[in-house]
């Protein structure tokens, strides 16, 4: 069912007195926040502080997906997840946590592996799209069904101390394959498993990567399409790269339908979409 | 006869593991004829600065997929890539791009 | 009783191994987490991110001080707060929803007012205070205190759009009164109450403040002594500042001892330690 | 006679509601024998940007306390504060300090 909704009742305005007020976003952005539906491909690291400040900030629609269950591991920088939770599927451990804090959102939860049968109609469904995924064929099958699908797509990572931020997609931006044609190497990709991963970077870049979200859900447009933001721990030192514009020759975007989808992303990028190898050869 | 060229090397997402997980490197590069080039300065890496696997950072006479090098803040492609002639004090960046979430 | 964790349990090898595998911190970083102490002035949108990312990574005791209770208008940042807890302490509800995510964590609420008579015993009996605070006469308290107890303050804070982060009297670094010897005019200090504040910016603030104390406690050092991170959330820009050193005539520094601390800082700041008064003009 | 300086001003923190909400400034200052002081900036800044309510960011010679100054990214008590002399393409940033939370 659509989202629908024309007025702010009077629970509303209390609940989000403190951004109603501030004049970019105001009740015009509000109402748009509220009528707007969000699909966060992975409820981890970027996905958990992602989900919680859209839900807080009144977001109308929450797809939540991960085929995940809670780990022990996860609770270091999973913040939606608990102790008496391990062995429960993250999305649904992210929606019940959530509904505590804000119950007018509707959340939807899909247990389940993003897959190139699916992604296409699950991304239709949904205005924007966070890509809070943890693998390299998981980016591509995302950015590849935003183009097909015509979606922005705010994509955020983090591994060590390093965090990334960009927006594809949107506005006659470049798409995640004018900027990587080629899938890495699979002996250069480094998951969290392996490298490692401190808290609070997914933390910061998934409070990042919902405030492009709330930017574009309201109409404000985002700072990212065609700038990356490269933020660095260690040294606390943040960088905004101007990327390259969106490629003719992109092998998505030449073609923006649903034939750009290919059949198996974990041979085209030689790597598994999932990290549970990687982690049990670590443990 | 071109002037010396001072560049600010920096690696980083990983990329300055092969390193030896040094992040800035300040290079003087040796007089030459003409001016520096991208594709020159990537050789001179490889002879001078890699250590160990330079197939993880340089593939054919161009960086692997999924390393982005920026000139001074922006996108190589904006700047001509390999072809991009270096100017005294440019900054040139090397990141891996990261996949974790 | 003082924190004296000798060695990590398997439980937190298995736990916290996502940054254990970080080499800059490491088994030696974990100890010293765990047996350091944090004071959070202020469980709102600041210091609920700050302490549920330090919960999460481990840190050994986790002071959690506010006056104040939950309101609807909190809910839209402070996410650690719920709809069914409008009315309880905002120190308690922090303390109840972080012991699910790690229980190991040593949490102690405190619901009062900082006051002159309180803030320097309370900050002796901590390593590290992290100012979450929303007004200008508790920032000038906690400041001063810090002062005379010697104690490293990581300062964090959040209006509208914007963001700013900080850490006072660390290694030699400035405090607070050498960078702002004058507290500002009463009537140019807006509160979040009457300028607003958009939610993801005290996240992203409060997360970035969590880091920096978890690198001052942890011991590889903050990056923000004598610099000033600024954040603009409307242009996506992050900016270093170099801030002046340590002042010799600093009122605080020049005798850092119980006696900087005055009497009463809500009439040398001319405003008042809560923003109720406003907040209530305003509905 | 010095040559004409050009000068980005910014305003951030909510400072720039002081000047219409606008935050970035280019600027060029007149000609003058001697260079431009950041004293005699903030006259000029009194007199051609500020709209409404001066005390709100000029107190006497200098700007009211909670407004932090940077020349170039720098704090300008490291620069020499009011007796600076600006250089052409310099920016000065005026920042209102945050108590929220
Ligand atoms: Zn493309
Ligand atoms: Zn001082």
């Amino acid at each position: 069912p659509d989202l629908d909704k024309r007025a702010l009742s009077n629970a509303d305005i209390l609940r989000f007195s403190r951004q109603l007020v501030l004049p970019e976003f105001g009740v015009t952005g509000q109402l748009r926040l509220a009528n707007a539906s969000v699909l966060v491909i992975g409820c981890g690291g970027l996905g958990c502080p992602l989900a919680q400040y859209l839900a807080a900030a009144g977001i109308g629609r929450l797809g939540l997906l991960d085929y995940d269950v809670v780990e022990m591991s996860n609770l270091h920088r999973q913040v939606l997840h608990a102790e008496n939770r391990i062995g429960t599927p993250k999305s649904q451990c992210v929606a019940k946590s959530l509904r505590d804090l804000n119950s007018g959102v509707e959340y939807v939860p899909y247990h389940t592996m993003l897959s190139p049968d699916l992604a296409l109609n699950l991304i239709q469904q949904y205005d924007i799209i966070a890509d809070c995924s943890d693998n390299v064929p998981t980016r591509y099958l995302v950015n590849d069904a935003c183009v097909a699908a015509g979606k922005p797509l705010v994509s955020a990572s983090a591994l060590r101390w390093d965090g990334q931020l960009t927006v594809y997609n949107y506005q006659g931006g470049p798409c995640y394959r004018c900027l990587f044609p080629s899938p890495p190497p699979p002996e250069t990709v480094t998951n969290c498993a392996d490298g490692g991963v401190l808290g609070m970077v997914p933390g910061v870049m998934g409070c990042l990567q919902a405030l492009e979200v709330l930017k574009i859900a309201s109409g404000i447009g985002s700072s990212y399409s065609g700038v990356m933001l490269m933020y660095n721990a260690l040294d606390g030192r943040f960088r905004n790269i101007k990327i390259r514009a969106k490629k003719p020759d992109c092998a998505a975007c030449a073609n923006a339908s649903a034939s750009v989808i290919l059949k198996d992303y974990e041979s085209f990028c030689g790597s598994s979409a999932s990290d549970k190898c990687r982690m049990l050869n670590l443990l | 006869m071109a002037a010396p060229v001072s560049v600010l090397l920096e690696f980083g997402g990983g990329a300055e593991l092969l390193f030896d997980g040094i992040k800035k490197h300040h290079v003087s590069l040796p007089d030459q004829p003409n001016p520096w080039t991208l594709r020159q300065l990537l050789c001179w890496i490889r002879q001078n600065l890699l250590k160990e696997r330079p197939e993880l950072f340089i593939q054919g006479d161009t960086v692997r997929p999924g390393i982005l090098v920026l000139i001074n803040d922006s996108d190589w492609e904006l700047m001509g890539e390999l072809d991009y002639e270096l100017q005294d004090r440019d900054n040139v960046v090397f990141i891996s791009t990261l996949h974790g979430g």
